[in-house]
């Protein structure tokens, strides 16, 4: 599929879904984000990186409007979705419309404390589907985009917290792609997770990739290396370097970005 | 995304979040249900009783002139009462929960013990007046003394102790636990070092909301056959009795006769004259202050804890 | 091979042991080549074995790359580093070889514009660049199976290599000894067995990868009976 | 390291004293079980003696309460529906309000109106009960005749209103706690599905705190059942067999405070009637409570 | 130094007011408590010994009496003021301002229950209006004098009226609805003069109307809804000078004690006679066992007495 | 220091803190781990990994009799504690007694909400230690142990709890070594912490290793890799490789722990 | 260089720098050793060489196993990584210069067996082996201190080293040529003058490992023109 006209196309990594650009974030007086320019490039996975506190999960929850739910927290400057062209930031956009349109995977698996199948169609019952025979089509195709299929479809009725974790944040990616996600968040989705369970995830994000954009959010390096198209360096609240991540493992291009996966931060 | 699809979802969108208007409107109607009975109560026994609220009510006995009636014994005997019902309770309700929560092997023995904890908590409090009848008055001959007026409300609020001491205890992370274990106390050490002092913000809680329940209860202490008509308090330990010359003893209080708020406010609101209903609204004024007190005093002890012990 | 949970991975390694085989493939045709152009004094086979070590050079950049990119990104153990560490030792080894290979078509092909006396005994040298080709071929199937008996048998070969190799040299002093005029292509042919004889080190190193691979042992430098001790 | 294998060894002293304190212990949680087995003993040992005179089939079928009078009669239904009746209504307008104001407090309001409006409405449970009858009878129930002018002065739906009202706090407070302690992340992940904050607390939030709620709900029950004054005062004392809320009624409770504030002699059977009819509300507490116990473990949290 | 008093609500205010004057002017070397947990609770204790003086608005029962001959306590009844019930109905009500023993009979007997239920079912005279009904509640002194005193027996009652322990809640009900009628205490309705109105009651057919006032009951012809109420002594209690102090305070100004918290004094000879009663040491009570109607002070203090 | 007469050699390990024989510990009916040989070295770290589940924990917890403090749980064969040469799990050797001596760091750090200095004199507290002077001492001995002396010096009076993660379970080192055990457990003391706080204490647990014997868990392998002399490979309850922690990785005896290393299990 | 947050990983690299150099300074010492003994025909240095050769062996496999250890142990990356795969690729280079330096020794000792003749231009050789054993010691000093314009100086250098060579192979001819009994020493030197210009061959590669790690570009097989636009 040839990309859309309105995508623009970056040198570095093509025709791009999303960017920011002098985009800053507030907790209140708390300056957590400066001028934030990064590309999101359509159907690759970008990571982000940097060390704790630096404002990673701050950035990849700009980009649903995340912060609108708690009070005093403040957007400046701009994230753009591509092919719109509308920044998602502004007053006049619908947070609600933007996060239908922006999935997000969490930290914790956090599926709802109802049946595999409820959780799977919960996004098209929120957009008030109600023909059964859509929503269990849906419903399939999902668990099976989510490789969790073969292992609940005998039992969509039994209680989604009764899976195991990584079985679980299995079911939250397939619940968030129900929803046909143009792009999709990943906050640390592994970091609750034994590493077999993380390979797992880390395995359908390789295979999700080609129908949908990826952030991803990780305190694991290696995870980002393994994971990513592209990384984000990020450090006290600034983008401190963009490559594609082969060559920032390798070869970084600024001092602080090796320092820090070399295992040198002070 | 095409525009007509966006057109779709902008209107769904929009009718979903009328339910938010909608509910939000609900949900403050309903809120303020029980905020306007609590203001029309409070104004309208403020309306009746402000009259009589005066340094001479709190200080005076009851009397059969409405306007020289005053609650001092009502007050003085819901205090001692408390301090019975506190000195009661506290402990055997924190132990009881200690035991319940970090002792008890899980079998059928402490089964039953929970779910008779449960279940008294949901015992009626007029079956406590029962209870107390038969087994304080009677049994024990305690009498219609303070004694049994406090033991009679330890019994009631013992399960609120133990609950809400249970849940305090339950808040502490296990982590916290197995770290003293490890490092080589024993369950009495672990229990006392850590555990008490930790949910003590949580017990103290429980034990207030308790207290101040126990406080407007009215229906137990009349079935022990609360007394009404008091003209003098409860004597003083160590003091010299006017009427005998001997010295009192230090726990003599406790057998004492004596009144309580809300008995001195039910029998003030079914006399024949009218100025007894101020007295009575009076009454329930100061009751009303004194579980506000408390609570404020509970709000105020779990911030101050909150604030300092996070795990 | 079992398979990895990323299969990710596994592709990744399966394109390396792809280039692997696929850059022992180009130079084991430059020996091929290099074989034919001796014999047959074939211009055209000589002169595409100077092109393919190009191709050699630069897969053995691709891959050293690739491997690095792969320990950056994969954090190996075992086996895998195991493997990763060997591919770096054999594509070395078969850059050296692919090297060697030029220089016998380098030198063949002065030797053939120098005259080519065909007296000399060029066909024990045919027969030794035959083996060494051989060799190669054997190590990279021994290395792609991880069979350490192959291998084995490849470090062997390499010692009758290496024998053939004193005898031709000392054949050659004879010949040179007897009529001066021979010096230069019989120092050609020197060199020439010299680089044949370099070829069956490089496969023997391969093969010793291949050991290293297989079952973690590092048998390189070691005498026959210390590698038979260490592989039992 | 001579004493080395002995330091292991069991410390007689150490155990002989936790061994004691846990005695102790024992006996505190013990009281518990003690103090339940007093109420019942209390309660048989003077039900008995009601019993010897009235049988079991009577008390459980005839459907007149009149220990008093002239021709006693001893059924104990129209206590019991009285009870459940005033209950019921109490429930019908807690249950609702509580949760809509749970939601409401929890999903909606800033968090500076709900730290005022909750311990406010917790005082709500302050005042004492004797002021709530007097509420349902000179204010509620008024109100209520001009809505329904055939309304008696002595209703229970009046007090069941007050009873409710008063036990909105319990059902908020309770099920708000519940529905705070739904974890963040799950509300997130519903919001970031696209859910409004109408969805998100109806078809997450709720059904997350669904255990807490129902132990709310058994607790205002409970409470509801257990609550005397205000049925004494404004319910009319006049057992009643009906299920309508529209007409007076007396409740277990408000049978009890009334004999035991009342003339009759003690001894007499109608005296005895009141610890039969304490028995009769305890089971049905126990019953409540052990639905309540079930029902939470069924839908026990899980997220 | 401590007397213990206890038992009726309704006696309960005299009691007060008296131990309220009585301590003041002992200055307060002895006390006295007064606790209310109504008449059978109080002869409970009473005859357990465990108060001194019980306040009785009924005449001692006969069973309460073998529990008192069991623990072996005597004990002196002595009449401290009459309380008059009063009918009371809506201000508004025209029709109902005079009404015969035998018209409220008709009202409250058992077997007008589910029945009688509209004020003409009284009289055809009266309006086609609901009857609506309130009273005392059915375990107190008042229900028992007063289905005594109308119905013939007492605990005789139909069960489908406003009962209500609270006499100030009859007055609310009453108050509110044209068609109500109630009875409570006399107390109430003087302090409630404004809100209700009171029916002169007529003793039979031929017998004048007579309203409920201090005079009528005083003098006796308030009949037959005045009755007296009592406290019973114990007389091992009477031995002590405290109680002995208390009691002949206590009769010396129920006369105008009572008047002042809204009973109805006794005639000045009843409370000499009650006085020389308690000082002779008069055990036992001039009822059998039972409610009588009707009855004088004066030849109740005379009777003989049973144990 | 010449090691104990007492301490048996063991020919991998040298000379040995402790070992575990035929030891095998049910969860009520659950047989948790069976029959497991393991050899503890003096002074030496030995780790033990495996996937979710396999019994880390548990065998770990065995070692200072932690499941003691919950019902029904069993153990049987032997622990040998050295030079004591005393099966610790035997009925009369006194858990309290065996905690006063082998101590143990949590996953998530759990300091006691009180004061720093409280925190690190617990230990001494709970043996019956009044001299301020030596409590004092052993405090700051503990804590320069733990290098975290010139973080806290100012401020021992302050919480605890409002260390950073890090310092939190450099503190819960702290308070382990002011008890001056022997042998010191780990039970995945960095899950909870960032990158930097787990180098951290990934640092300190090489510092402390000459003075105390380490018995580490850790879901993650490279950890293990990182900080230990001798690795245990557990699966489902059993003790499948032992070894050398350098050999473990680059050649490890047994297929098994080969798949798991290198992420092929299944 | 900073240090890690481990200060154990910074032993462990410190140690594999250390052991390089070591082993960088064993096999120089081999070359100054072969020098001694074929200029002064000292039959103690050659032995020397010879028993060094041992040691150049054992370092190779020990560091070559620490940086597997180190990979397997530290997921390095970046810097980290390219000094343990530079690190690797030194080794390799340095083992095989160690090779030629005892490969020099033992044809030294033939050559001095066989009588040495004194007329045969060994000057020159001498000379090219202290270039290449300068070229060693400077490429180790470029590598330990990743300095880039010091590595390209050696790099240019082979080139040098090379023309020397051919040179010194062509004058060997007209020697052979001129009298046949010089054929079997002169092949000695030959051999020699072979194994020198390969000495320098692995200190060009050691160079450019230097720049890997330096700057994360393989100017392998890349001209002197490709370098310079790829370390621009
Ligand atoms: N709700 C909040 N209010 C105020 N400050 C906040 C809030 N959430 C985060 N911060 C601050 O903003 C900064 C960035 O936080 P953020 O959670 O984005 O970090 P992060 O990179 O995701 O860290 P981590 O890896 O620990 O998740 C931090 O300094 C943090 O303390
Ligand atoms: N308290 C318990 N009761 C019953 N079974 C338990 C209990 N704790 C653990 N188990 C079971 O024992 C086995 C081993 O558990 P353990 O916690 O030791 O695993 P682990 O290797 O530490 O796993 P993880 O890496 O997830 O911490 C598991 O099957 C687990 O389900
Ligand atoms: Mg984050
Ligand atoms: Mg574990
Ligand atoms: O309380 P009483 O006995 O007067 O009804």
């Amino acid at each position: 599929m040839a990309h859309d006209m309105n995508m623009p196309t970056h040198p570095v990594v093509g025709p791009l879904k999303a960017e920011t650009s002098g985009f800053h974030f507030y907790y209140g007086d708390h300056h957590a984000l400066r001028n934030i320019d990064m590309p999101v490039g359509d159907k690759k996975v970008t990571a982000i990186i940097g060390p704790s506190g630096c404002g990673k999960s701050t950035l990849l929850r700009s980009f649903n409007r995340m912060h609108d739910l708690y009070p005093g927290n403040r957007y400046e400057g701009e994230i753009r979705l591509y092919p719109d062209n509308v920044n998602i930031i502004e007053r006049g956009v619908d947070p609600i419309e933007v996060r239908m349109r922006i999935g997000m995977v969490f930290q914790k698996p956090n599926p709802f404390p109802k049946s595999i199948f409820e959780n799977v169609a919960y996004g098209l019952r929120v957009r008030g589907e109600k023909r059964r025979s859509v929503i269990e089509e849906k419903v399939e195709e999902a668990l099976r985009g989510a490789a969790l299929w073969d292992e609940v479809k005998d039992r969509l009725d039994s209680l989604a917290t009764n899976l195991s974790g990584g079985q679980q944040q299995r079911l939250c990616i397939a619940r968030a792609l129900a929803a046909d996600p143009e792009l999709l968040l990943f906050d640390e989705p592994t970091s609750a997770l034994d590493p077999i369970a993380t390979a797992g995830i880390e395995e359908l994000i390789g295979q999700i990739k080609h129908r949908v954009t990826i952030l991803i959010v990780t305190h694991n390096m290696q995870q980002a290396a393994r994971v990513s198209d592209f990384t984000a360096f990020m450090y006290m609240g600034e983008l401190v370097e963009f490559s594609p991540t082969e060559e920032l493992f390798v070869k970084p291009k600024k001092q602080q970005t090796e320092d820090y996966i070399t295992g040198r931060f002070g | 995304m095409q525009a007509a699809e966006l057109q779709t979802l902008r209107q769904q969108i929009a009718w979903r979040k009328r339910y938010d208007i909608w509910f939000g409107i609900l949900g403050l109607l309903a809120t303020m249900v029980g905020v306007l009975t609590l203001v029309a109560l409070f104004v309208d026994l403020i309306m009746d009783g402000y009259g009589r609220l005066s340094w001479q009510f709190l200080t005076s006995f009851p009397s059969r002139r409405a306007s020289e009636a005053g609650i001092l014994s009502a007050w003085v005997g819901t205090a001692l009462v408390m301090l019975v019902t506190a000195a009661a309770a506290i402990p055997l309700g924190v132990a009881a929960a200690v035991y319940l929560e970090e002792y008890a092997p899980r079998n059928w023995i402490t089964d039953i013990i929970e779910i008779n904890v449960t279940n008294l908590a949901g015992v009626p409090s007029i079956i406590y007046g029962l209870l107390a009848l038969g087994l304080f008055v009677y049994l024990l001959d305690f009498g219609q003394s303070i004694l049994s007026a406090g033991l009679t409300l330890a019994l009631l609020i013992l399960p609120v102790i133990i609950v809400a001491t249970r849940e305090a205890l339950r808040a502490i992370p296990i982590g916290i636990r197995e770290a003293a274990y490890a490092l080589g106390a024993s369950k009495w050490q672990v229990v006392s070092h850590h555990l008490l002092p930790y949910s003590s913000g949580g017990i103290l809680t429980g034990i207030i909301i308790g207290m101040a329940r126990a406080i407007g209860e009215t229906a137990p202490v009349i079935t022990i056959g609360a007394l009404t008509f008091i003209a003098f308090l409860p004597p003083l330990p160590f003091t010299t009795d006017p009427a005998t010359g001997a010295t009192v003893g230090p726990f003599e209080w406790l057998f004492a006769p004596f009144t309580v708020l809300p008995i001195q406010m039910f029998n003030w609101v079914s006399r024949p004259q009218a100025a007894f209903l101020e007295n009575a609204a009076a009454t329930g004024i100061v009751i009303i202050i004194a579980t506000l007190a408390m609570n404020g005093i509970a709000i105020w002890l779990r911030y101050r804890i909150r604030k300092t012990i996070k795990w | 091979m079992e398979k990895h949970l990323s299969s990710q991975f596994d592709e990744e390694l399966n394109r390396i042991s792809t280039q692997v085989l696929e850059m022992g493939g180009v130079v084991e045709s430059q020996l091929r080549s290099v074989i034919r152009g001796l014999y047959q004094h074939d211009h055209g086979a000589i002169q595409q074995v100077l092109e393919l070590e190009e191709r050699v050079n630069r897969l053995e950049i691709e891959i050293d790359r690739e491997i690095t990119s792969v320990m950056s990104r994969r954090q190996p153990t075992a086996r895998d580093l195991r493997l990763l560490v060997g591919v770096s030792r054999v594509i070395v080894n078969l850059e050296r070889a692919g090297d060697e290979a030029a220089r016998v078509a380098r030198l063949t092909q002065e030797f053939i514009e120098a005259g080519a006396p065909r007296a000399l005994p060029i066909d024990d040298l045919v027969n030794a660049a035959k083996m060494a080709a051989d060799s190669i071929r054997a190590t990279l199937d021994a290395f792609a199976r991880l069979d350490v008996s192959a291998a084995l048998k490849v470090i062997e070969e390499d010692d009758r290599l290496d024998v053939m190799y004193e005898g031709f040299v000392r054949k050659l002093i004879t010949y040179m000894m007897e009529d001066p005029r021979m010096i230069t292509p019989c120092l050609s042919l020197l060199f020439l067995a010299k680089a044949v004889e370099r070829v069956g080190d490089h496969a023997k190193n391969i093969a010793e990868a291949a050991v290293y691979v297989a079952m973690g042992k590092d048998i390189r430098h070691a005498s026959p009976q210390e590698r038979e001790s260490a592989l039992k | 390291m001579a004493e080395a294998s002995t330091r292991l060894h069991i410390n007689r002293q150490r155990q002989a004293r936790e061994r004691l304190i846990e005695g102790i212990l024992f006996l505190a949680a013990s009281s518990a079980v003690a103090v339940t087995v007093a109420i019942v003993v209390i309660l048989l040992y003077e039900a008995a003696g009601f019993f010897q005179h009235v049988s079991i089939v009577e008390f459980l079928t005839n459907t007149q309460w009149t220990p008093m009078f002239e021709n006693p009669q001893y059924g104990i239904l129209p206590l019991v529906t009285g009870t459940l009746v005033t209950a019921g209504v109490a429930l019908l307008v807690a249950v609702p309000t509580g949760v809509v104001v749970a939601i409401y407090l929890s999903e909606f309001a800033p968090a500076a109106v709900r730290e005022t409006i909750k311990p406010f409405l917790e005082l709500l449970e302050g005042v004492p009960t004797v002021v709530y009858g007097y509420f349902a009878l000179l204010f509620v129930t008024p109100l209520l005749q001009r809505l329904m002018p055939d309304l008696p002065g002595f209703n229970m739906l009046g007090p069941g209103i007050v009873i409710g009202i008063m036990i909105i706090p319990y059902v908020s407070s309770v099920s708000e706690d519940a529905m705070r302690a739904v974890p963040m992340h799950l509300r997130e992940g519903s919001y970031a599905m696209g859910a409004t904050r109408f969805q998100t607390a109806t078809r997450v939030v709720f059904p997350s705190a669904i255990s807490g709620v129902l132990a709310a709900f058994i607790l205002g029950i409970s409470r509801a059942i257990g609550e005397t004054m205000v049925v004494a005062v404004a319910a009319g004392q006049q057992p009643n067999f009906t299920w309508d809320p529209r007409e007076p009624a007396a409740t277990i409770t408000a049978y009890i405070v009334q004999v035991a504030m009342g003339d009759l002699p003690h001894g007499s059977i109608a005296y005895q009637s009141i610890f039969a009819a304490g028995l009769v509300l305890v089971l049905m507490t126990l019953v409540f409570n052990i639905i309540g116990h079930l029902l939470r473990r069924k839908f026990r949290e899980a997220y | 130094n401590l007397v213990k008093v206890d038992g009726s609500s309704t006696v309960f205010p005299i009691t007060e007011a008296v131990a309220e004057d009585f301590q003041k002017a002992t200055q307060g070397k002895i006390k006295v408590t007064v606790g209310i947990s109504g008449t059978g609770g109080g002869f409970k204790k009473f005859c357990r010994g465990e108060t001194d003086i019980s306040n009785a608005s009924r005449p001692i029962l006969e069973q309460e009496m073998k529990a008192c001959a069991e623990a072996g306590i005597k004990f002196i009844e002595l009449p401290v003021a009459y309380d008059a019930l009063t009918v009371i109905i809506h201000p508004k009500n025209t029709w109902a301002g005079e009404l015969t023993v035998a018209d409220l009979k008709k009202m409250y007997e058992p077997a007008a229950q589910g029945k009688v239920n509209n004020w003409n079912q009284i009289r055809s005279t009266f309006p086609n209006a609901p009857l609506k009904l309130a009273g005392a509640g059915a375990d107190s002194g008042t229900f028992d004098y007063f289905t005594e005193a109308i119905v013939g027996k007492a605990k005789s009652s139909r069960g489908d009226y406003q009962a209500t322990e609270d006499d100030n809640v009859t007055i609310q009900y009453v108050s509110r609805d044209v068609n109500a009628i109630g009875y409570l205490g006399l107390a109430y309705y003087l302090e409630n003069k404004d809100k209700v109105k009171a029916v002169a009651i007529k003793k039979d057919d031929k017998s004048p109307a007579v309203l409920p006032s201090l005079e009528t009951v005083n003098k006796g012809t308030y009949q037959p809804l005045s009755r007296p109420i009592f406290i019973y002594v114990s007389t091992k209690a009477a031995e002590r000078p405290e109680v002995k102090q208390f009691v002949e305070y206590y009769l010396r100004n129920a006369a105008k004690l009572s008047k002042e918290v809204g009973y109805v004094d006794l005639p000045a000879k009843a409370y000499e006679l009650a006085l020389d009663n308690f000082r002779k040491g008069k055990v036992g009570t001039a009822f059998g066992g039972h409610a009588e109607v009707g009855v004088s002070v004066e030849e109740l203090l005379k009777r003989e007495m049973k144990h």
